[in-house]
């Protein structure tokens, strides 16, 4: 099958019309000694019922559903309401591309303003764009734009930013002269605000900060934002777990300048990955250097409401080496699907999603660090994820338990060699109090 | 008609399309003591589930797509989108899994990712594939970074880039975000690389040529191989951006023309659907001495199964979370697995015949500015309608609208003014395609006959022409709650 | 616009959409020597996949339907469906077991049944129900079929049935396919059936009487219990049409009226989709009098699972094979399961709220015939209109797809004439009312300024009025070849 | 959750435009007395997480998928292309009625009318009608409209006719005074020739015949008809595997004057047993006898082809005890189903499928009659379905298979009693080779 819509008849009718003799022909414009005179070395086709098998197996093969998992770290298993799956599979918004006709593209076009404005609520900032590759390429955008808004060439990232995030910070500003410096955590498990100020000076542009963190601790963002404008360094304040925004004060409420982060939370499975959706805010005043697509309002020669892209002349396409981001295709259908998601639960739902979590979390915490041995590793206060500290290595720990059907959380000893006990564990909506109990017995019989 | 309005302006409170069930340990308060915590979200919405199935319904009939009809937009590849990847896409395995997960818990995970990296090394005739980036600009980032690491660590990552004038603008935004100075390379009057200016601009301190191929006109770059010779001569690599692969596979591949790295689109050439703009992906794949600057983590054989390899010292690192777009990356798989070598190879045949017929069906109404041989795509211009009847690719491309067909890319490539570039891709039928040769020529005609109409085209949109001035010179990127 | 030719005019050797793997058994040849093989499906279609899927999108928006707006087709209960009872009705569970199957195999399924079973008489104040029935006609002859066999076996099936005359055409003919003659019951000035016409017809000959509660007026049979009263005396049952159930769920049960049959339609009160047609599923409760006559299998409780009862001497057999529509009955469990006692209460209280709302929003610009109270719906009837300015139903509906929005039923019930018979159900939101009206009421004032825009309506619809008298004068069914 | 779309202050304002003060109050033309006046006693309501949960442990509780099944009779796995099931699943198909008005319904009308036509390709008859309840139902609706056309009033009904196609017969005809009677099968496996003759008489108005009949055998449908034909008598035909008509000649070609049956097998999942799909379809002067709906081509006021439904006095609503039925809603979006089923195997399509049945199915009846003690039961042709004769009581043995995960067929023994030690296997072109031969070394060591 190559899903070829020509009958024979259309073929031969068409190179008639062309006026060429066969296909064949077309490729006359090739060097001859660039073709290629065999086949390509790929799996022979199979058809529609085979694929299914072999993908069957495939799928199959991945056994981790299996298990009852604590794991976390910045992906999340939430609830996802039938009306993300079912309306996102419409060919109407699968198949289309970015909205370049807007008079043919008004669906995807109001959803991008509705998904902006959402947004905005949850993250207090006056602008966002349509959406950026992943919380990690947002981060990593967020300090490129820091650097651009006021040309200072040192960043403050804190440790307990997500390692992947500062991985791909690291990658994306390597061949642009900017320093990066990192900045610890203390016992609460929250940045070092004493660290931060002792860093700070007047070749940093700004500081990257993760709430909740990596280990699942809310951090003081106003302390943090406060004393980077006191340096007149700009706060960008990170998101991975997005529904925290459903109970936690928002980051613009206390002055963040750039907001960024990962939605999958809102309405993306797991999926091994990706694709997840990164999103971007900032201040109204730093609308120009924002990266990505916006979406904005306006009228028809009609006087009609109706929605465009918009302020391109940041982008690619029109500035070319001088624009604010090569982003181009975006995760558009990703954030379709957050729109759903978000509309779908709405204020109360979200909400009450969020206060789920937070009080499952907590009860986690509390029962696991009942077993012997085991204690609370940080003493903020945290959302929906937690560091338990083990007698041993976690490692071990993580694999005594995973023999009984449970995935334990994250050994954090790759990432923080320090924490070389410890595990990094999350609770969601989605795991029953029955669930942590069984948890709780197995490290319990674990750790005898 | 209904107009949707926009959920924000639908919200009240007492509505709901959801609830969860009761929280099930006990409740405590006070466990955000200290913290501030959100009594409410402002403005937030608020509806129930016919509302909102309603509001996304309507929506989506405000979109036109690749399963209603033609959609020509050139170097975008918009062809079907088979219904079966879709589904073997969303199986449990798949998306439930979780990328921390232990190795040997997603194996099929790991499988896929392998399948695809040696297909795509087969098929672009390269030695190593990374799937981390997550679109076509992302995998031009990567692709320079491994670029500028490898020359780093010959101790010179040199200072410049070429271009030619008719590259797509991430290519030399992509550059610039490798710290990358973009110098552009004349095309000549063939529409392809000058190779007089490019000897003259390839110097010892030209890190690479970012070249198209076959390049945005359409048009193979016939002295490819003289290309890369020049390049390489002087030390330099030779990158090609694969969004037209969907022209040459099967039929040769970039690594036997001297191509390095290039990188290709699973979400054009590899059918998995644009989803509005995304996601894609964007794989890199490169030569031998290459790969090891490849992102990490590398998948890896490891026994019988798949493991991923995180100690790679030389890696420009990571460039996305985990291992890119996966799920976009299972589609491709199942595409790739259902055509098979000839298939693949028919893709690029009849993407090319059926270039070629409406190029050919066109050729009377519409001045093409290159007249040399195309493959896959074609570009006109609206210089017999401008010079004659002040009809501009706009008003051409707005009155396509009418006819129920999408316009194609316009005013890209820049060395054409008001560009119309039609890229048919395999998958349209016979009917379609002369649909849409039909709307053309009716269009050049009533430029002849009324170009008004065209200049106030589209007159049955659901809306009609849009001011975008206004929406740049006046910002409005959100709902504000007019009674606030 | 593209107009979707029929699949039959596109269709093209060469091209396909579909493939089966290699056959893996020896082929043999002459398996069926001697018989007549056809060698070839004259005409049968041949297309590739992306045809397909553009030929149902494109066909697909050609259709109005709930997810897009307002259906305000009386008797229908054009309720929302909610989209987790699609999801979780596709369990593969669920849909690949085989109806055949050992009883321990499919214990989930049987556990349906019975839930189902058990809500619904529960709902309807029944003893028993059975699921058989695809929809609500069979569900019509399968309770007027178990009420002849119980009167047979007292000795004598009797002659008649009495139906209203405001009663739906599935009444009439149910009763006749089960071998009865209809005798009509005249409806009061109320439009609630005669009591006195009633008593004189009720006689030792009459089977049952046939009534729908509330009626199709959408009022409540205020005296039930009378009409039970009558009919009981005479030996007779009381039959109960119970398509309009979403006006009391939770309010009051047939069961507890007198009824002793009823019929339910799942795809109405229990939100089970449409389908543009069906499948639905008509379910029949009875008293326990009439349980030993209902169809066979029975569900029933064996040890600690269930099981199938197939040995019940007095039942009337099978109306349908194995169990009825099965995956319909499951979608009406998962809503039963969702709503609960009290949402099952607040679905009848808000579809008697949106009905009285439109009925106050709109009886000064319609003639309501009837005044009196009704529940769940309205009948209007085009009178005003008609008596002085011509104009029918048929133009008001008409004109309303101009609108956007779905007419109401038409020229039923046959005791209104004209009727425009509006049931809103519970899940409209208030725009969608608001919309509707305000579209009700400017179509009353055309009426008055401009009725030939209402008598040639509708006018922006994918085919204006159609011609019904010549499809029927002379019938083309399918199509023919023009070729051959 | 109940689905409700009103506000609070939507309620109250809707009220007082009414003119009531509550809700309660519009109830008041209703007895009191009748009112109830408790909670209605069914399970509290579910949240959608709930719900899910709830419906796959339901679902679990089918463990039928896990084994490796044989079963036919009248209901057939066979593949279903991806199309169906994305296409099938639009809001414009699932959520619309019956397209009374055919303005806004052209997208169903245009596919009925598309399936009508399929319909008669497949059958070679002139009309079909726009589907029926179920094959059942349709069998029992051809007997009603035979005797309708000739106003004889005995049948004769073959006993190779799927069983709960006859009960249906003998449910629907029981209080017209029809009579029904059965003519035998011979030791081909087909319906005894010489006995239908013989009970054929002037009071006969037609014999029903299924072909490939229950036990999978294909009937000779042209004699059938020569001899009903002789007598005045209509020959009704039902298919109940439709896959089978990809090969076999049509019954139209033969004669038959009804060919009714059951389409499940174009797209229609086993799901228990329905919703299904029957269809009937007839010669063009039995028109105006014909059951169900009809859609037909017609012109617009401005000259367009449009479809609508037609010639609706046949039927309840316009002809209330006299209609050719009181069939009203039917199974439209089976329809639909069958439709894209059919459309996407195409021609070509649909006879491979075919063919591997037959193919298949030779191959398992020969390698199972291999197994010492097996045999063929009839010597007739068959399709995809056949009965093998076993040297023990059927049921035993197909328990002993059970245990080992495989369901060999249906014992016929419930329903025909004479055939104690056979069983009806069928093979679809979804049986790999493999399953095939596992069955075979099941069935060995079971009987050894
Ligand atoms: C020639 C060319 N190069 C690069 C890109 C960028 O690819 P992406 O949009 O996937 O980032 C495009 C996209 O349209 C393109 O046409
Ligand atoms: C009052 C009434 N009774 C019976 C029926 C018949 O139900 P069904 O179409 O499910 O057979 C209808 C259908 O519209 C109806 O409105």
């Amino acid at each position: 099958m190559s899903y070829i819509a020509l009958s024979d008849k259309d073929k031969k009718e068409m190179l008639e019309r062309i006026g060429v003799a066969s296909i064949e022909e077309l490729y006359g414009c090739l060097p001859d000694e660039l073709k290629l005179r065999r086949r390509l070395r790929v799996p022979e086709a199979k058809s529609e019922p085979e694929l299914e098998r072999s993908f069957d197996a495939l799928a199959a093969r991945n056994t981790y559903p299996r298990f009852l998992s604590f794991l976390g770290a910045g992906v999340y298993r939430h609830f996802i309401p039938a009306t993300v799956d079912y309306l996102s599979a419409r060919s109407e918004f699968v198949t289309p591309y970015t909205p370049y006709q807007p008079e043919v593209s008004q669906g995807t076009l109001q959803i991008i303003f509705e998904y902006q404005t959402l947004v905005c609520q949850l993250t207090g900032m006056d602008i966002s764009n349509a959406s950026l590759y992943d919380g990690a390429m947002a981060a990593a955008e967020g300090v490129l734009m820091a650097q651009r808004l006021n040309s200072r060439n040192k960043v403050l990232v804190a440790r307990s930013l997500h390692p992947q995030y500062r991985e791909t910070i690291k990658t994306y500003t390597r061949n642009l002269g900017l320093v990066i410096e990192e900045v610890g955590f203390g016992d609460c498990g929250g940045l070092k605000s004493a660290e931060l100020e002792a860093k700070l000076g007047p070749d940093v542009c700004g500081i990257i900060v993760q709430s909740p963190n990596f280990f699942g601790v809310v951090e003081d963002v106003a302390k943090v934002v406060d004393i980077a404008h006191r340096h007149q360094a700009l706060a960008i304040v990170a998101v991975a777990e997005a529904v925290s925004l459903g109970i936690l004060e928002s980051p613009g409420r206390f002055g963040a300048d750039i907001v960024c982060g990962e939605a999958q939370s809102f309405g993306l499975a797991p999926g091994f990955g990706g694709p997840f959706l990164g999103f971007m805010a900032c201040k109204k005043e730093h609308l120009r250097q924002l990266p990505g697509r916006l979406t904005g309002q306006t009228k028809d020669v009609d006087g009609r409401r109706g929605f465009v892209l918009t302020l391109s002349t940041r982008e690619q396409h029109i500035r070319r080496e001088k624009a604010t981001s090569n982003i181009c295709t975006n995760q558009a259908w990703c954030a379709l699907r957050a729109t759903i998601f978000l509309e779908t639960l709405g204020h109360d739902g979200l909400r009450e999603m969020a206060v789920q979590n937070l009080q499952k979390a907590a009860y986690a915490a509390e029962t696991l660090a009942k077993v012997k041995g085991v204690r609370l590793k940080f003493s903020g206060r945290f959302f929906n994820e937690f560091v338990l500290e083990l007698p041993k290595n976690a490692q071990a720990v993580l694999d005594a338990l995973k023999a009984k059907g449970l995935l334990g959380g994250l050994a954090l000893e790759r990432y923080y060699p320090e924490l070389r006990q410890d595990v990094l564990l999350n609770v969601t909506e989605a795991h029953p109090k029955d669930d942590i109990d069984k948890l709780a017995v197995a490290l319990r019989e674990v750790l005898r | 008609m209904i107009r949707e309005p926009l959920i924000f302006e639908i919200s009240d409170k007492g509505k709901r399309a959801f609830a969860l069930p009761k929280l099930d340990v006990p409740e405590k308060k006070d466990l955000l003591a200290g913290l501030a915590v959100r009594s409410e979200i402002r403005d937030f919405p608020q509806a129930s589930e016919v509302e909102i199935v309603r509001h996304f319904t309507r929506l989506s009939q405000q979109n036109y797509c690749v399963d209603l009809g033609f959609y020509p937009l050139g170097s975008c590849t918009m062809k079907y989108n088979p219904k079966i990847n879709e589904k073997v896409a969303v199986h449990p395995g798949f998306i439930q899994s979780h990328p921390l997960a232990p190795e040997d818990l997603v194996q099929g995970n790991l499988e896929v990712l392998k399948l695809v990296e040696d297909a795509l090394s087969e098929i672009a005739g390269m030695d190593a594939f990374t799937l981390q980036p997550s679109a076509g600009a992302q995998g031009e980032l990567t692709g320079m970074m491994v670029i500028r690491a490898c020359l780093e660590d010959r101790g010179d990552p040199r200072k410049f880039v070429l271009i030619p004038d008719s590259a797509h603008g991430t290519n030399p935004s992509s550059a610039h975000l490798c710290g990358y100075t973009v110098q552009e390379v004349r095309s000549n009057e063939n529409g392809t690389v000058d190779l007089e200016d490019l000897a003259k601009r390839m110097t010892g301190d030209v890190a690479a040529l970012m070249v198209t191929n076959p390049n945005t006109l359409g048009v193979f770059e016939y002295d490819i191989k003289k290309i890369a010779d020049i390049v390489h001569a002087k030390g330099g690599f030779l990158y090609m951006d694969g969004a037209n692969m969907n022209a040459l596979t099967g039929i040769c591949r970039p690594g036997d023309m001297g191509v390095d790295v290039i990188h290709i689109n699973l979400h054009k050439t590899f059918s998995t659907p644009h989803g509005g703009g995304g996601p894609g992906s964007g794989p890199v794949g490169v030569k031998k001495v290459l790969e090891p600057y490849l992102p990490v983590p590398r998948v890896v054989r490891k026994g019988s199964g798949f493991g991923l390899e995180f100690d790679r010292p030389k890696s420009i690192g990571r460039v996305h979370s985990f291992y890119g777009n996966f799920l976009v990356i299972v589609k491709a798989l199942a595409y790739i697995q259902t055509l098979g070598p000839d298939g693949l190879k028919e893709i690029a045949e009849i993407a090319v015949l059926n270039a070629n017929y409406i190029r050919r069906s066109l050729d009377k109404d519409y001045h093409l500015k290159y007249t040399t041989p195309t493959l896959h795509e074609c570009v006109f211009s609206d210089k017999f309608q401008k010079d004659a009847h002040g009809v501009t690719n706009l008003d051409i491309a707005k009155r396509l609208i009418d006819y129920g067909v999408h316009p194609p890319t316009m005013s890209f490539p820049l060395i054409v003014h008001g560009a119309l570039m039609i890229e048919p891709t395999e998958t349209e039928s016979r009917r379609d395609l002369d649909f849409f040769i039909e709307a053309m020529t009716k269009i050049a005609q009533e430029a002849k006959d009324d170009p008004a109409v065209l200049k106030a085209a589209p007159h049955h949109s659901y809306v009609r022409r849009l001011d975008e001035t206004a929406a740049a010179r006046n910002p409005v990127l959100k709902w504000e709650n007019p009674g606030s």
